[in-house]
């Protein structure tokens, strides 16, 4: 030890090499390596590449739904009109259907248009009202009914512009699109532009997207997700009550439990194969098993998340099975070895280790069931369905409703531009939606996961 | 060898049998791992299973307590009773049989979970403590049998799995001392340890063997010496010898025995 | 008594007895756990299953059942002679229970007596009116035997229900009482409680099962009725796919559509799992935790991306994309694509949505191998993508394969992404980058289109259905053979 | 169940949701439930039988078949109420900064039929451009975005455009002279070549625009109503001179449309509360004639619509009605 | 003790130092494992590592090549070199450093392949073998080393998993020295063994220190006294004594050595 310098006889076969030079088979190996961990930085690249890719063209397609125009307008709801005969009995009130409003709005709309001191070759209220949204006399009507006190007053509304018009305000409708458009006419715009000067048109933020529910085709503006938006979370609730134990309790058994036999084998084998029915097929199911046979009611958000509920399964099974699969078999000796029966060792040690797995299938099955449409096809859930809010939890799994997808798909179909902002408008609150349901997952994930 | 120890533990011959095992035969998959083993393991006493590597003590031990129905492809035939229960009969429930038949494997295999929580699993599964504070007598109580203690007193919520090796074998020797368990099975316990934690380890199976028998298998054959009371010498899935220990050391009846401690040098 | 309340006394019969059980059992051992077989929650617990478990099957099978039987009897007191010219027992018998609980509903909003319910006639009272006016829905006016018959019925139901809640909370009692009588400290309770835990794990498995089954079912009926307006060797065997909207000159033949199945996931697949496996990989062995935290969330939106966008993706980016690439005076001087609807198409984009499913779980399997195989690896020398490659990924193998067949199904069964990338005609053909379409977008479109839908046009679908079926069925036991095979157990 | 509910083709949905909406705003009845999912989806629905789990109304874009009046029949839904609503206008459609075009059924047949009557004798299709077809065309290379075959549009541009354009052209004739019998002279006027120029389009009209953006020398086939929304992407060609607007439809002018109809289930008439009202605030003179909203939004009216009105006060099944 | 044997190895003073450490520490997150370590280890000499359970000769041992890069709360500072050069410097690829230093690890961890495919996976990857027949002759020669040919021979198919632990253990070796390391760190290799494989393996380390270094960590003092020249005791994360095996064991210098050595029962 202390004559370092001296030279050793008998220096072994190998040449000792430094380890600052890489020899040649070094250098190929570290290339190699270098490579392999390049490819694991571009898939990830590629993968967060068109995930942004496809969240720019969602956000710049879709923010324009959040906000909408609207009209402050004056509004004389004359006696003569909505209670011929003053006693204002509501059963009377009701008879004048929103055709019978029509008056009071193109009264109010020339009184608009005069007073704001615009020339303009249109003179027809008719024409004129089309600034407004078609919806505009049934909301007139529904506050009439709701206050029938108010008869009589001059009460001033905020109503929605109509798509053109808002589309005009947003960029997308242009005058020169407009001189071949019936809807509208390049003069109308010189109306809101005067109008907007003066602040009676504005835009602003429009709360109705986030909460309100479906219109139809004539009255894009009024469109909403909120209805749709409770389907979907009624849907999911089902989904996730259901299909989580269900689906982790089938694992368990397969693969703890069950004995290895041609039976469980067939099992696994179609569990598998079930990943791969096409969820159409899942709905055609759910209309023979759930509402022919079992007489649920159709369009209901609980017959739509039992049949997500079946379409999730398989998903949540595959991957739990795996993580299962994954844990070392030492840890179930182990606790078999202190005297826990498998079921304890199963539930105390090999699925908490499982759980990362298990909460990874869950997060994409979820995803999955909550942009699932096609299924809701056939069980009634795509349409026009979404327009009424449940009346409390027991109504919001059975009573008629949509679901998110089914609204966007439903939206993305419509003729009307304005539907098409709104479907982007919806996938955004559609991902927020998935989002939020994740984050949980996700950090029970983390805290889960764990090397051993 | 210290003869006098060996002959100071010579066991009574009024012992009961605890386990006994007639004509057992291992198999895993087509490989014959124990041929014909008739064992007979009292009450009380310490038997250690000797043997080269690989001679199937460890698949032996593993038949004591059902740890093989775990491996697929190993099949379990003969008579085994404790307490002249046949373990293997339908109505036995492997999990009862375990309770009572503690084990410590060779490799050490902590739960990826605290160090307390890994203690204080089989308690809280038998229902051994009322109260917190008694469960934490417990698991100090094994730990310290498990002469651990003062290694993780400090530190009880730190995972076992981040333990040294040695630690952890004596870890899992507190985890199954932690049930009191009327049989005890360890697989090569001490291998890990250093002599002061092994003489420990010892000193507590020679507590243990005053109200429960232990079985322990040893590549030390001063430690088979030191602590058991009787030996049984395996040989390629064969029984060749079981006897008393003083006698197994001093005067093998088999030749195979012979030259398998005499040949030593551990 | 209703449904509602007699499962709520039962779960309480239940909770009563987890403590009577429970408190008897610790008694029983003389205040000492040790002395019990099993812990004493496992003696409340069987309690709670004994009085519970049997009276709710109870409940459930008598709530099925029984009405069945009820409507036979009522059925058997209609005279023959009384079923309308065109009606039938069956539809008679759906309106006497629909008056029948028209009747109940009425009663219970007050807009009838008891008493009136029972008496009334259909000579003096216009009873689909009135019911009408409660909102129950009647097929046709109610005649004097269906008014008779529901009244019956409804009596009938009546005493059912009584008899039901006395027979399920009896039931419940006596489950308790058992218990309680079995509870003794060497009672086995734990293995009662977990073999009842097994059952339910079963009862869980067997929801798949049935699901295959129902689905089965379901195509099975449509299928053969397909098949006996429509030769099977021509749908097998036909190599064109051009169903017309009239009574003639359909063809139905499978092969195009399964090819273009198999090729649109084929080119899916060969984009998601190299990149998926490869994020997985980078994301376990190589990211840091923070990255990690980041990425892997962020992936997984992929999934949850509506297939519309995918779908418009395909159409207006990734379609022209690949046409100026490959198309008539592309980048490449090639004519190989003639629009931006192509097999190429939607298989990239169908690739890019299908990255997390394989990523994801890769990940978590991956992560699950135990350090000591890398060190083991590591401690030889190897890199670590040697010891990726070598050791980790052929441990992780059955999970990933799991992962793999996920992202497979998942293409096979997408339809928007292929309508809008791929097209909808169906093509024999080896050019990635021609268009075709595949059986499950095949299945949707005649499904819901505006052909009849008793023809062979709407039919097909279900034939479709069964055949994808199957030969999923097939390809997945292939995948359960090699993964038997090269599965490594490690430990 | 108190609410209402229809099923079928989505290209009724549009003005049935519009009704509902208006129906659920001025009655007392809850907002009737439209699903979409295709005719055929919905008459199959429509004939699982008479109850509260079925459907009351389907909307269809074709007529009822034969052997879905025996279907329903077997089922039990016999009394079937018919209601045409009024006609859906087919218009074929470009991209508004492209050439525009006057067609005629000939040019469409010359440019899509597999094998067109050259020179007296039936070749395949040599066409490549519009040009080709029809030398006062622009050459423009022929992309045609048409219908799949699951839609009933594909029915309609098959019967009154591509038979018409056989005939016209000759090559129906020369087909029969070739030997062909007439069933399958018929059948092959109405095929379409497979060589990429024409395009099944199985989505939506939305899809049809989307693929004329991304192609701007395609052409598409659409609903009147839908061309009328996008008339800012979209200018539209005349079909054999008569430009397709509501009013050239409902008088014959322009050849290409379609009735609509929806089909009510008697036996629920008086038993789900809103459905007579539903069906007949549907055809009312207010919303479905001329001047009502879905006229509006593109909806061709029925110049029949009294009769049906009065069919309806009637509760005319189909049967007694016709 | 066989005193007489260690006197024997007594190593030359001209030897070479392939591996100095200097001032190294360790931590495990906020743990100090090791403090102010400073060895060195001599070329073609065995050093032992000896000292009670949990003191840090594994983590010390496994500083060595680096196997504490992948455990991601250890931090290691300090300066170890090998053959003069820095291994903790940047530019160094802990791969090459690996291969040159390989190691066994003290819990058996074969992968989960055949066992030929275990023995032959060092050797394939650094491209030792350039036919089949030649990898063949390699794992053969590995096995034999590792003393388990014998054991093995007709199974070479079979998993690594499906060992006995002493298998297991023997197989791991074999699989380190497949790969003609410079030095090799074995943790506690014979724990697991009897003593005729032990005396094998002994032997193999003989050979060994004819070429390369050898670091072993026992818990066996007789083991530590038999094969090695220099002896390190370790105690509490810190190096107490360090010098000559005879020495070591016949004088230590430190009174924890001493005690450590005479409390010994093993
Ligand atoms: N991964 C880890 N995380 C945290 N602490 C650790 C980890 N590994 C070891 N330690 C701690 O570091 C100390 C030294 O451990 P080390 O494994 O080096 O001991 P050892 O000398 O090898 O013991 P043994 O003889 O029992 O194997 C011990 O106190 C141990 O608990
Ligand atoms: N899971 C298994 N699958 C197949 N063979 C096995 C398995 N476990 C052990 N064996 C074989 O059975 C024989 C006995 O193994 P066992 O583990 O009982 O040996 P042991 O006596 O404990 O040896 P050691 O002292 O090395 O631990 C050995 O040949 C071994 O290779
Ligand atoms: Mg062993
Ligand atoms: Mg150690």
């Amino acid at each position: 030890m202390t004559d370092i310098s001296s030279n050793t006889p008998g220096q072994g076969a190998r040449v000792a090499s430094s380890l600052l030079t890489e020899d040649k088979r070094t250098k190929k190996r570290n290339a190699a390596e270098k490579r392999f961990k390049a490819y694991g930085i571009a898939a990830i690249a590629v993968g967060l590449f068109f995930l942004a890719a496809l969240l720019f063209a969602i956000i710049s397609n879709g923010t324009r739904a959040f906000t909408q125009t609207f009209v402050t307008l004056d509004i004389e709801l004359l006696e003569e009109k909505l209670d011929k005969n003053g006693n204002r009995d509501i059963e009377e009130i009701k008879k004048v259907s929103t055709f019978g409003y029509s008056p009071l709005l193109d009264a109010a709309v020339t009184k608009m248009v005069t007073d704001s001191g615009v020339e303009t070759p249109i003179t027809k209220a008719k024409d004129l009202k089309q600034l407004l949204s078609s919806g505009a006399a049934g909301d007139l009507r529904a506050f009439v009914v709701a206050n029938p006190d108010r008869i009589g007053d001059t009460v001033e509304f905020r109503i929605a512009a109509s798509s053109r018009v808002d589309g005009y305000l947003k960029g997308r409708v242009t005058r020169e699109s407009l001189a071949r458009d019936k809807n509208l006419s390049p003069e109308h715009l010189d109306i809101v532009d005067a109008l907007k000067e003066q602040g009676v048109v504005k835009k602003s933020f429009n709360w109705d997207f986030i909460l309100g529910a479906d219109a139809s085709d004539s009255r894009p503006e009024q469109a909403g997700m909120g209805v749709a938006m409770l389907g979907s979370f009624f849907m999911m609730l089902v989904v996730l009550a259901l299909s989580l134990p269900i689906g982790v309790a089938t694992s368990i058994y397969l693969e703890e439990f069950a004995p290895q036999n041609w039976f469980t084998d067939l099992i696994e084998v179609n569990i598998s194969n079930l990943a791969a029915v096409p969820s159409i097929v899942f709905g055609i199911l759910g209309l023979a098993v759930f509402i022919q046979f079992a007489h649920l009611p159709q369009s209901a958000p609980l017959v739509g998340g039992l049949v997500l509920t079946l379409m999730t399964l398989p998903t949540i099974i595959i991957s739990t099975r795996a993580s299962l699969k994954s844990v070392p078999p030492s840890i179930r000796d182990a606790a078999l070895g202190v005297g826990a029966s498998k079921m304890q060792a199963v539930f105390h040690h090999v699925l908490p280790l499982a759980m990362p797995g298990i909460l990874t299938g869950t997060i994409i099955g979820l995803a999955q069931a909550l942009g699932e449409t096609a299924p809701l096809l056939l069980i009634g859930m795509v349409g026009f369905i979404a327009s009424n809010y449940p009346e409390g939890v027991m109504d919001g799994f059975v009573s008629p409703n949509s679901a998110m997808p089914a609204q966007i798909y439903e939206w993305a179909k419509r003729a009307d531009p304005a539907f098409y902002e709104r479907a982007w408008g919806g996938i955004i609150i559609l991902l927020v939606f998935l989002i939020t349901m994740n984050i949980i997952a996700i950090f029970l994930r983390r805290r889960f996961e764990r090397r051993w | 060898m210290d003869d006098l120890r060996s002959v100071e533990r010579i066991v009574s011959d009024d012992e009961k049998t605890k386990i006994s095992a007639k004509n057992v035969q291992v198999y895993y998959g087509d490989t014959h791992a124990i041929r014909d083993v008739d064992v007979e393991i009292a009450d009380k006493t310490v038997t250690a299973f000797i043997g080269p590597s690989g001679c199937g003590k460890s698949t032996f031990l593993r038949c004591l307590n059902r740890m093989n129905d775990t491996i697929d492809i190993c099949r379990v035939e003969g008579d085994i009773r404790i307490d002249g229960e046949d373990i293997y009969d339908k109505r036995v429930d492997p999990v009862q049989l375990r309770a009572k038949v503690g084990m410590v494997f060779q490799k050490p295999n902590p739960f990826p979970k605290s160090i307390y929580d890994n203690v204080a699993y089989g308690p809280r599964i038998h229902g051994l403590a009322h109260s917190k504070a008694e469960l934490d007598e417990i698991v100090e109580k094994s730990l310290r049998r498990g002469a651990i203690w003062n290694e993780v007193k400090d530190r009880l919520d730190a995972p076992g799995t981040g333990l040294s090796g040695g630690q952890q074998q004596r870890l899992c020797i507190a985890r199954a001392v932690a049930t009191e368990p009327e049989v005890l099975l360890m697989d090569e316990p001490c291998s890990a340890l250093d002599p002061i934690a092994t003489a420990q380890v010892e000193e507590l199976i020679d507590e243990l063997r005053q109200s429960y028998s232990v079985v322990i298998v040893t590549h030390s054959m001063q430690q088979a010496a030191r602590v058991s009371q009787r030996t049984a010498f395996f040989h390629l899935g064969n029984l060749v010898e079981f006897g008393e220990t003083g006698q197994i050391f001093t005067n093998p009846t088999d030749e195979r025995t012979e030259s398998y401690i005499s040949g030593r040098i551990g | 008594m209703p449904v509602f309340w007699i499962v709520c006394a039962v779960l309480a019969i239940g909770v009563i007895g987890y403590g009577l059980c429970r408190s008897k059992a610790m008694k029983s051992a003389g205040g000492n756990a040790r002395n019990l077989h099993s812990l004493p929650s496992y003696y409340g617990a069987n309690a709670f299953l004994f009085s519970v478990v049997a009276p709710l099957a109870l409940l459930f099978a008598w709530l099925i059942f029984v009405p069945i039987l009820i409507d036979r009897s009522i059925g058997a007191t209609i005279p023959e002679d009384r079923i309308a010219e065109g009606s039938s027992l069956g539809l008679m018998m759906a309106d006497v229970s629909r008056v029948s609980n028209g009747l109940n509903l009425a009663v219970s909003e007050g807009a009838m007596t008891e008493e009136e319910s029972r008496s009334i006639r259909t000579e003096f009272t216009d009873v689909r009116e009135r019911l009408a006016s409660v909102g129950v829905a009647l097929g046709s006016n109610v005649d004097a035997t269906i008014l008779q018959a529901a009244q019956k019925h409804r009596a009938a139901s009546d005493r059912s229900r009584l008899f039901m809640s006395i027979a399920v909370i009896a039931l419940s009692l006596a489950g308790l009482a058992l218990a309680m009588s079995r509870t003794k400290a060497d009672f086995r309770a734990r293995n009662t409680v977990e073999a009842a835990v097994k059952v339910m794990l079963i009862a869980a498995a067997s929801v798949a099962i049935l699901t295959t089954l129902g689905i089965v079912l379901s195509l099975l009926f449509n299928t053969i009725e397909f098949f006996r307006i429509w030769p099977a060797t021509d749908f097998f065997f036909n190599t064109t796919w051009s169903p017309s909207f009239g009574d003639t000159g359909s063809e139905l033949g499978l092969a195009p559509l399964l090819w273009g199945t198999f090729y649109i996931s084929i080119v899916a697949l060969a984009v998601a799992v190299p990149v998926g496996l490869f994020a997985a990989i980078y994301l376990a062995e190589y990211a840091s935790p923070k990255v990690r935290a980041f990425a892997k969330p962020l992936l997984e939106i992929l999934a949850g991306i509506p297939t519309i966008v995918y779908g418009l993706f395909a159409l207006l980016t990734v379609g022209p994309l690949l046409v100026s690439f490959f198309g008539d005076g592309g980048t490449f001087g090639v004519e190989w694509m003639r629009g931006g609807t192509a097999v190429m198409t939607a298989g990239l984009v169908m690739g890019v949505m299908l990255i997390p499913f394989v990523s994801s779980l890769s990940d978590d399997i991956i992560n699950a191998v135990p350090q000591a195989m890398r060190d083991g690896s590591l401690g030889i020398g190897a890199t670590k993508s040697e010891t990726i490659r070598q050791v980790v990924l052929p441990a992780a193998l059955p999970g990933i394969v799991g992962a793999i067949l996920l992202a497979a199904s998942r293409a096979i069964g997408e339809t928007m992404i292929v309508v809008m990338g791929a097209g909808a005609a169906a093509k024999l053909s080896l050019n990635p980058f021609e268009a075709m379409t595949t059986v499950t977008a095949k299945i949707v479109s005649q499904l819901t289109g505006d052909s009849d839908f008793a023809s062979p046009q709407a039919l097909v679908a279900f034939a479709l259905g069964m055949s994808l079926f199957v030969i999923t069925l097939a390809l997945n036991v292939l995948a359960l053979y090699i993964v038997r095979r090269y599965r490594e157990q490690y430990d | 169940r108190d609410q209402v509910q229809v099923a079928g083709s989505s290209t009724v949905l549009p003005y049935a949701s519009i009704v509902a909406e208006a129906f659920g705003e001025n009655f007392d009845f809850p907002t009737p439930v439209v699903e979409s999912g295709g005719s055929s989806a919905g008459l199959k629905r429509f004939c699982e039988g008479v109850g509260e789990n079925t459907i009351d109304v389907a909307n269809a874009s074709r007529k009822i078949r034969e052997k879905e009046i025996k279907a329903c029949a077997e089922a039990g839904v016999t009394d079937i109420i018919e209601v045409r609503i009024g006609y859906d206008g087919i218009v074929f459609a470009s991209d508004i900064d492209g050439n525009t075009f006057e067609f005629t059924p000939s040019d469409w047949f010359n440019a899509l039929s597999p094998k067109v009557l050259v020179d007296g004798a039936m070749v395949d299709n040599p066409n490549k451009t519009w040009a080709d077809v029809n030398a006062d065309f622009p050459a423009q290379a022929l992309a045609a975005y048409i219908p799949g075959t699951k839609h009933g549009t594909r029915e309609v541009f098959e019967e009154k455009v591509l038979a018409v354009g056989c005939e016209a052209t000759g090559a129906l004739e020369a087909m029969v002279a070739g030997g062909m019998s007439e069933d399958d002279a018929e059948d092959a006027c109405i095929a379409v070549r497979t060589d990429g120029v024409s395009n099944d389009i199985d989505g939506d009209y939305t899809e049809t625009l989307a693929r004329i953006e991304s192609n701007k020398d395609g052409i598409g086939v659409f609903g009147l109503a839908f061309y009328e929304n996008n008339t800012d992407k979209l200018q539209v060609a005349t079909m054999s001179g008569v430009v397709p607007t509501t009013e050239s439809i409902s008088t014959g002018e322009y050849p290409v449309s379609r009735p609509l109809y929806f089909y009510v289930k008697k036996a629920h008439i008086g038993v789900i509360p809103g459905l007579k009202e539903y069906a007949e605030f549907f055809i009312s003179d207010e919303v479905a004639g001329p001047d009502g909203p879905l006229s509006a939004y593109g909806l061709v009216a029925d110049p029949a619509l009294a009769d049906t009105q009065s069919a309806i006060s009637a509760e005319e099944t189909m049967a007694s009605g016709s």
